[in-house]
C-alpha cells in the first residue's frame, strides 16, 4: 500500500509523472495547468525527479519536443488545457502518425473568447479523432491511477499511440482530496522500461516521418486505426494488472451505477458524475427509478459497451459538458450514433450543461432525469435546461 | 461520344501539365466538355510527371485519374523504358510518342494505332526552351491533332496563344510544323 | 536491384519508419544530357567530385573521376567547374 | 590523385529528387562531411522533406527525424533532452532547415531553442524562397527579386522588403557561435561545421543555397552563384564567435552586384536604377559589417557559457 496524502488533481498528475519516472517533460504553463508543472518543477530542482524538464515558449513546441525525445526512445509526458491544447492541434495527429506513446495530462477548460479558465470538455472533445486515447477522470485518485495506467498501456508494442487523461479544471486540479501515492518500487515494478520498436538510433540508418503517397497513405493509416482498436483491448488488460497491483480499478470503459431496473439511465463523464451519483440515490429512495452511466473512456470510443445500455433503460440521457455548434453535443452524438445501430431504440435525449464552469448542481440534474421520464418523448432532442432566460424568471 | 480519356507522360519542365490545358483550351472551342488535370505529386525539374485530359460532348463528372486511357501521349521517349506509359490502355486506342524513331520502332507492345513525331527536334528548330530542356509540348499537339482527329489544329493554335507563357508565334509554328510530319501507323504494332 | 514498391496493408512496418537508402534505384531518365570525361586533360583535381549535388561522380584506382551515370542527372555543373576544360555535356542517346 | 581538400566520406546518398543542380543537396552534403556519422538530422516541411522521395526511402545515413513546420527549434531540444535521457553524450543534434522555416514560420521555435541554450547546430539552408511550394517570397527573399508572389506586373509588385538578417536575430541570442556559409567554398563550409561541432550549446549556421528553377538560371551555374554572392559582398562570410564579429573574406576589388544579379533571371527586370539601389544596399551592409567586426573587438557580449547546459 502507498502514503495516503491530501493532494490536488494537478499534483496526483505531477507525482505520477515522477513515480513513472519520465525522461523528458516539455511544458508551457497555462492555468489552471500551471501547478502540474511546478509541482514536477520543484521535483526535478530537489532531485527527487531525474528528468529533463524543458520550459519551451509555446504549447505548439511543447508537443513537439516530447516528439522528438520519444523518436529516440525517451519516456516523455506534458500537460496542457483549452487553448493550449488547442495550439498542440497539429501536434496531436503528429504524435499518432509518429506512433509516439506520449502521456499528457489535460485540465479540461472552456475555449475563449470570451476568456473563461473553467471547466468544459470541448478542448478535449474537439481533439477525439486526432489519434490519442482519451480518458476523463472523475477523482483525482483516478487522475494518478490512470496516469500510470496511460504509461503502461500507450507504450504496449501493440498499441504504442499517445494518451490523453482529463480532469476537470478547479473541480479536481485545484480540489485538495485524499489520494493513495504508490510506492516507487512499487510503480518500478508496474512500469518497468521495455525497449521500443521503431525509435531513431544514432549510428542507424532510418527515417520518422517520411512521405507517403496515395498509393500507400491509407494503408498506413489504416494501421493506426488498427492500434486504436487493440488499445481497447490494452487499456482492459490494463485496469486489471492495476486493480491486481493496486486494489484499485475505476470502472473500465463505461460503469453503469444503480440501472437495475431503470426507467432512465443519464450518461455523464467527468466530476458531473459524481454529483450525478448523489441525485440517483435520493431520487432511489424516492421510489423513482433511474440509474447513471459513466462514460470514463472517450477514445477509442465504447461502442459495445454503450449499446448494452439499452438494454437497461428505454430512456437514455447523455449530460454533454460541451456542444458542437450546428447540432449537439459531442457525447450524445456518438452514444446515439452507436445505439442507433443497434437492436433496441430508446429515447435519446443530449442535455447541455456545466459549459464554462457552471456548476451541475443536483436540482440541475435531477431536472434532466424529470425531463427524460416526462412525456411520451416529443420534446426537444437537444436541450440547455440550466440556460438562464428572462421569460422563466430561473 | 463517350467521353474520351487522355494520359500525358512527361518530366517536370517538359510542360505535359501545360499540355493538356492546351488540350483541353482547344476541345473546348469545338463545344465539347472538358477537363484536365495533372497527377499532383513531387514535381521536380526532371521527375517523371502525369497529366490528363477527358473530352465528352456530355458533361463529365468523373473525379478520378485515368487510369484505361483511349489515348496515351508520352512527351519523352526515355520514360518508356522506366514508367508503365500504356497502363491500363483501351485496346483500338493511340499511342502517341515523341521520338526520332519511326511508330513500328518504338519499342513497346500497343493494342491500336502508333504514331510518332520528332517534336524535341522540332522545338530545339523553333527555339522552344534550352538544349537541355526543350519544351516540346505544342510540338506533340500539333501532332496530336492529325493523328487523333479529336481537334482541329485551327483550335490547338488558338489554344497555344491563350495559354503559353511567352514565343507564341513560334510554339503555334511548332505545332503546325508536327501536324505536317507527325507518322501515324495504321496496323496494330505487335 | 529495383525494390517492389509496397502496397499492401501488411507490408507496413509498424510506424512511418524509412530504412531503404535511394541509391537502390538510379534517377538517370532525369537527364537529357550526360557528362563526358576527357582523361587526357583531367588533372584530377577532384572539383566535379567536390561539387556533385547528387554525389554521382566517384574516383577510379588511380583517382581519375568517373561519373557514376544511373545518378548523374546532367546538371552541367561538373562541366562548368572544371578547371582544365576536360569535362564536355553530350546529349544523351 | 590532388588530395581531397574535405572529408571523403559521404553520408548523403545518391538518388534523391533534387532538381538537377540543386543547392540544397549540397547544403546537406557538406554539414553531414561537417558533423560525421554519430549526427541526428530533424527536419521541417521544405525541399528537404520531400529529397528522399516515396516511403521506405531515405537518403542521408544518418537517423532522420520529420518534424512540424513551425517546430524545428522544438525538435532539436527534444532529441537532446532525449538522448541525454538515453544515454548518448557524444551525438550532435542537427536541425536543418529551410529560410521561411526558420525566419518565418519557424521563428518563434527557434528563439526558443536559442534562449534555453539547446545544445544543437541549426543550419538555415537559404534558397531565398518557399521552393518546395513554388518559389512563393519569404521573409528571406531579398529585395527586388520576383517571386509566384511578387511577380511585378504592371503596378511593380516585386519583393520589395529586405531580406531578413536571421544573422543579427540570432546574434542578439548571444550564442557561443553563429557563421555564415556558401556552397560555393566547401573548404570553409566544412571548417566552420566541424569548428561548431566541437563547441557546446546553440550554434548556427546560415549557408547560401542557389536554387536553379527558382532563381531562374541554367542548372550548371548554381556553384558559379554561389561563389559570385560572396565575391560581391552580397553573401559575405562571416562568424560570431562568443559575441564577436570575424568577416572570413574581404575581397580586394568586390566583383558588381550588376554581375551577380545579371546571371538570375528572378532579377531579370531589373533598370540600371534597381541594381544601382542594390548595389548601394550591399555596400552598406557590407560597411555595417567590419564596423561590426571592429567594434566587438574590444567590446563583444560573449555568449554565456554553462558547460552543464543543455
Amino acid at each position: 500500500m502507498g502514503t495516503k496524502e491530501i493532494v490536488t488533481g494537478n499534483y496526483a498528475q505531477s507525482y505520477a509523472a515522477k513515480l513513472a519516472r519520465v525522461d523528458v517533460i516539455s511544458a508551457y504553463p497555462i492555468t489552471p495547468q500551471t501547478t502540474i508543472v511546478e509541482k514536477i518543477a520543484e521535483f526535478v530542482a530537489e532531485g527527487k525527479l531525474d528528468a529533463d524538464f524543458i520550459k519551451v515558449e509555446s504549447e505548439h513546441s511543447a508537443l513537439q519536443a516530447c516528439l522528438s525525445a520519444s523518436a529516440v526512445g525517451a519516456r516523455t509526458y506534458t500537460a496542457t488545457s483549452s487553448q493550449g491544447l488547442l495550439l498542440m492541434h497539429e501536434l496531436l495527429f503528429w504524435a499518432a502518425g509518429q506512433r509516439a506513446p506520449v502521456v499528457m495530462g489535460v485540465v479540461n477548460r472552456a475555449v475563449a473568447p470570451p476568456w473563461s479558465i473553467w471547466t468544459d470538455h470541448t478542448d478535449t472533445m474537439a481533439q477525439r479523432d486526432t489519434g490519442w486515447i482519451q480518458v476523463y477522470c472523475e477523482s483525482n485518485q483516478e487522475v494518478l491511477d490512470t496516469t500510470l495506467m496511460a504509461f503502461r498501456f500507450a507504450e504496449r508494442e501493440d498499441v504504442r499511440l499517445p494518451a490523453m487523461v482529463t480532469e476537470d479544471a478547479f473541480y479536481l486540479s485545484h480540489t485538495m482530496e485524499s489520494v493513495d501515492i504508490p510506492r516507487q518500487d512499487e510503480v518500478d515494478a508496474w512500469l518497468p522500461r521495455r525497449p521500443r520498436s521503431h525509435i531513431l538510433e544514432i549510428g542507424k540508418i532510418g527515417r520518422l516521418g517520411s512521405f507517403m503517397g496515395p498509393d500507400l497513405y491509407m494503408e498506413f493509416r489504416y494501421t493506426i486505426a488498427q492500434a486504436m482498436e487493440q488499445a481497447r483491448r490494452a487499456i482492459l488488460e490494463t485496469e486489471a494488472e492495476f486493480e491486481s497491483r493496486f486494489k484499485r480499478s475505476h470502472g473500465g470503459f463505461v460503469e453503469p451505477y444503480r440501472c437495475d431496473g431503470a426507467d432512465a439511465v443519464l450518461v455523464t463523464m467527468g466530476t458531473a458524475t459524481s454529483t450525478a451519483r448523489e441525485v440517483v440515490d435520493s431520487l432511489r429512495e424516492k421510489g423513482r427509478k433511474v440509474g447513471l452511466a459513466k462514460l470514463r473512456v472517450f477514445r477509442p470510443f465504447p461502442a459495445k459497451e454503450v449499446r448494452e445500455l439499452a438494454g437497461l433503460a428505454d430512456r437514455i440521457g447523455v449530460l454533454d459538458r460541451s456542444y458542437g455548434f450546428g447540432y449537439g453535443g459531442p457525447a450524445y452524438l456518438e452514444v446515439a450514433g452507436t445505439l442507433a445501430g443497434g437492436p433496441r431504440k430508446p429515447l435519446l435525449r443530449d442535455f447541455i450543461g456545466g459549459l464554462g464552469g457552471r456548476d451541475l448542481t443536483p436540482p440541475v440534474i435531477e431536472g434532466m432525469f424529470d425531463a427524460l421520464l416526462a412525456g411520451n418523448g416529443d420534446g426537444d432532442e437537444v436541450t440547455w435546461p440550466d440556460l438562464h432566460r428572462a421569460e422563466e424568471g430561473v | 461520344m463517350p467521353v474520351l480519356e487522355i494520359r500525358f507522360h512527361g518530366r517536370g519542365g517538359q510542360g505535359s501539365v501545360i499540355a493538356a490545358e492546351i488540350l483541353a483550351r482547344a476541345a473546348f472551342k469545338e463545344g465539347k466538355n472538358v477537363q484536365s488535370f495533372p497527377f499532383f505529386g513531387v514535381e521536380r525539374r526532371g521527375a517523371p510527371v502525369t497529366a490528363f485530359s477527358r473530352i465528352s460532348d456530355r458533361p463529365i463528372r468523373l473525379r478520378t485519374s485515368i487510369t484505361t486511357p483511349d489515348i496515351v501521349i508520352v512527351l519523352d521517349p526515355a520514360l518508356l523504358k522506366t514508367v508503365p506509359v500504356t497502363a491500363g490502355a483501351k485496346p483500338g486506342g493511340l499511342l502517341l510518342v515523341n521520338t526520332e524513331r519511326t511508330p513500328d520502332r518504338v519499342g513497346i507492345p500497343f493494342d491500336g494505332r502508333v504514331a510518332t513525331v520528332d517534336a524535341t527536334a522540332i522545338a530545339t528548330a523553333h527555339g522552344l526552351g534550352s538544349p537541355t530542356q526543350p519544351i516540346v509540348n505544342t510540338a506533340v499537339l500539333g501532332a496530336f491533332a492529325k493523328a487523333s482527329a479529336v481537334v482541329r489544329i485551327e483550335s490547338v493554335v488558338a489554344a497555344i496563344k491563350e495559354s503559353v507563357p511567352a514565343k507564341w508565334d513560334e510554339n503555334a509554328a511548332a505545332a503546325e510544323d508536327a501536324y505536317e510530319k507527325v507518322l501515324i501507323a495504321t496496323e496494330a504494332v505487335a | 536491384m529495383t525494390r517492389k514498391p509496397l502496397r499492401y496493408v501488411e507490408d507496413i512496418p509498424g510506424g512511418p519508419f524509412a530504412t531503404v537508402p535511394t541509391n537502390e534505384e538510379g534517377t538517370a531518365g532525369w537527364r537529357t544530357i550526360r557528362p563526358v570525361i576527357h582523361l587526357e586533360k583531367c588533372t584530377r583535381c577532384n572539383v566535379c567530385w567536390k561539387f556533385c549535388p547528387d554525389v554521382a561522380i566517384d574516383f577510379d584506382s588511380e583517382g581519375f573521376p568517373v561519373v557514376l551515370l544511373d545518378f548523374c542527372k546532367g546538371c552541367g555543373i561538373c562541366a562548368n567547374e572544371c578547371v582544365p576544360k576536360a569535362i564536355t555535356m553530350e546529349r544523351e542517346e | 590523385m590532388a588530395r581531397l581538400t574535405i572529408p571523403k566520406e559521404e553520408y548523403m546518398l545518391p538518388g534523391h529528387v533534387g532538381c538537377p543542380g540543386c543547392g540544397a543537396t549540397l547544403a546537406m552534403r557538406y554539414v553531414l562531411k561537417g558533423v560525421g556519422p554519430r549526427a541526428i538530422i530533424t527536419v521541417p516541411a521544405c525541399c528537404w522533406a520531400v529529397m528522399s522521395g516515396a516511403f521506405p526511402r531515405t537518403c542521408v545515413t544518418v537517423p532522420f527525424l520529420d518534424n512540424a513546420f513551425e517546430a524545428t527549434g522544438a525538435s532539436i531540444s527534444g532529441l537532446r533532452a532525449g538522448l541525454d535521457k538515453m544515454g548518448v553524450k557524444d551525438a550532435t543534434v542537427v536541425g536543418f532547415a529551410g529560410d521561411g522555416g526558420t525566419v518565418d514560420i519557424g521563428l518563434q521555435s527557434l528563439s526558443g531553442a536559442l534562449e534555453r541554450r539547446t545544445d544543437a547546430i541549426y543550419v538555415m539552408y537559404d534558397n531565398e524562397a518557399y521552393m518546395n511550394t513554388g518559389i512563393q517570397r519569404s521573409g528571406s527573399t531579398p529585395a527586388g527579386a520576383w517571386t509566384s508572389t511578387t511577380q511585378g506586373g504592371k503596378t511593380g509588385d516585386w519583393k520589395r522588403e529586405p531580406k531578413k538578417d536571421i544573422m543579427a536575430i540570432v546574434a542578439a541570442h548571444r550564442v557561443p557561435y553563429a557563421a555564415t556559409v556558401s556552397i560555393g567554398f566547401p573548404e570553409d563550409f566544412v571548417k566552420k561545421v566541424e569548428k561548431a561541432k566541437a563547441i557546446r550549446g546553440p550554434r548556427f549556421i546560415h549557408v547560401f543555397s542557389p536554387c536553379p528553377p527558382g532563381w531562374k538560371y541554367p542548372p550548371e551555374k548554381t556553384i558559379e552563384i554561389a561563389k559570385m554572392a560572396v565575391e560581391s559582398n552580397v553573401f559575405p562570410l562571416y562568424e560570431i564567435v562568443d559575441g564577436r564579429y570575424v568577416v572570413n573574406r574581404k575581397p580586394g576589388r568586390p566583383r558588381p552586384v550588376a554581375e551577380y544579379l545579371k546571371v538570375q533571371g528572378r532579377f531579370g527586370h531589373l533598370h540600371p536604377a534597381g541594381v544601382e539601389a542594390m548595389q548601394q544596399e550591399v555596400d552598406a551592409n557590407w560597411r555595417r559589417l567590419l564596423a561590426l567586426e571592429r567594434m566587438t573587438a574590444d567590446a563583444p557580449l560573449p555568449a554565456v557559457r554553462d558547460e552543464a547546459v543543455r
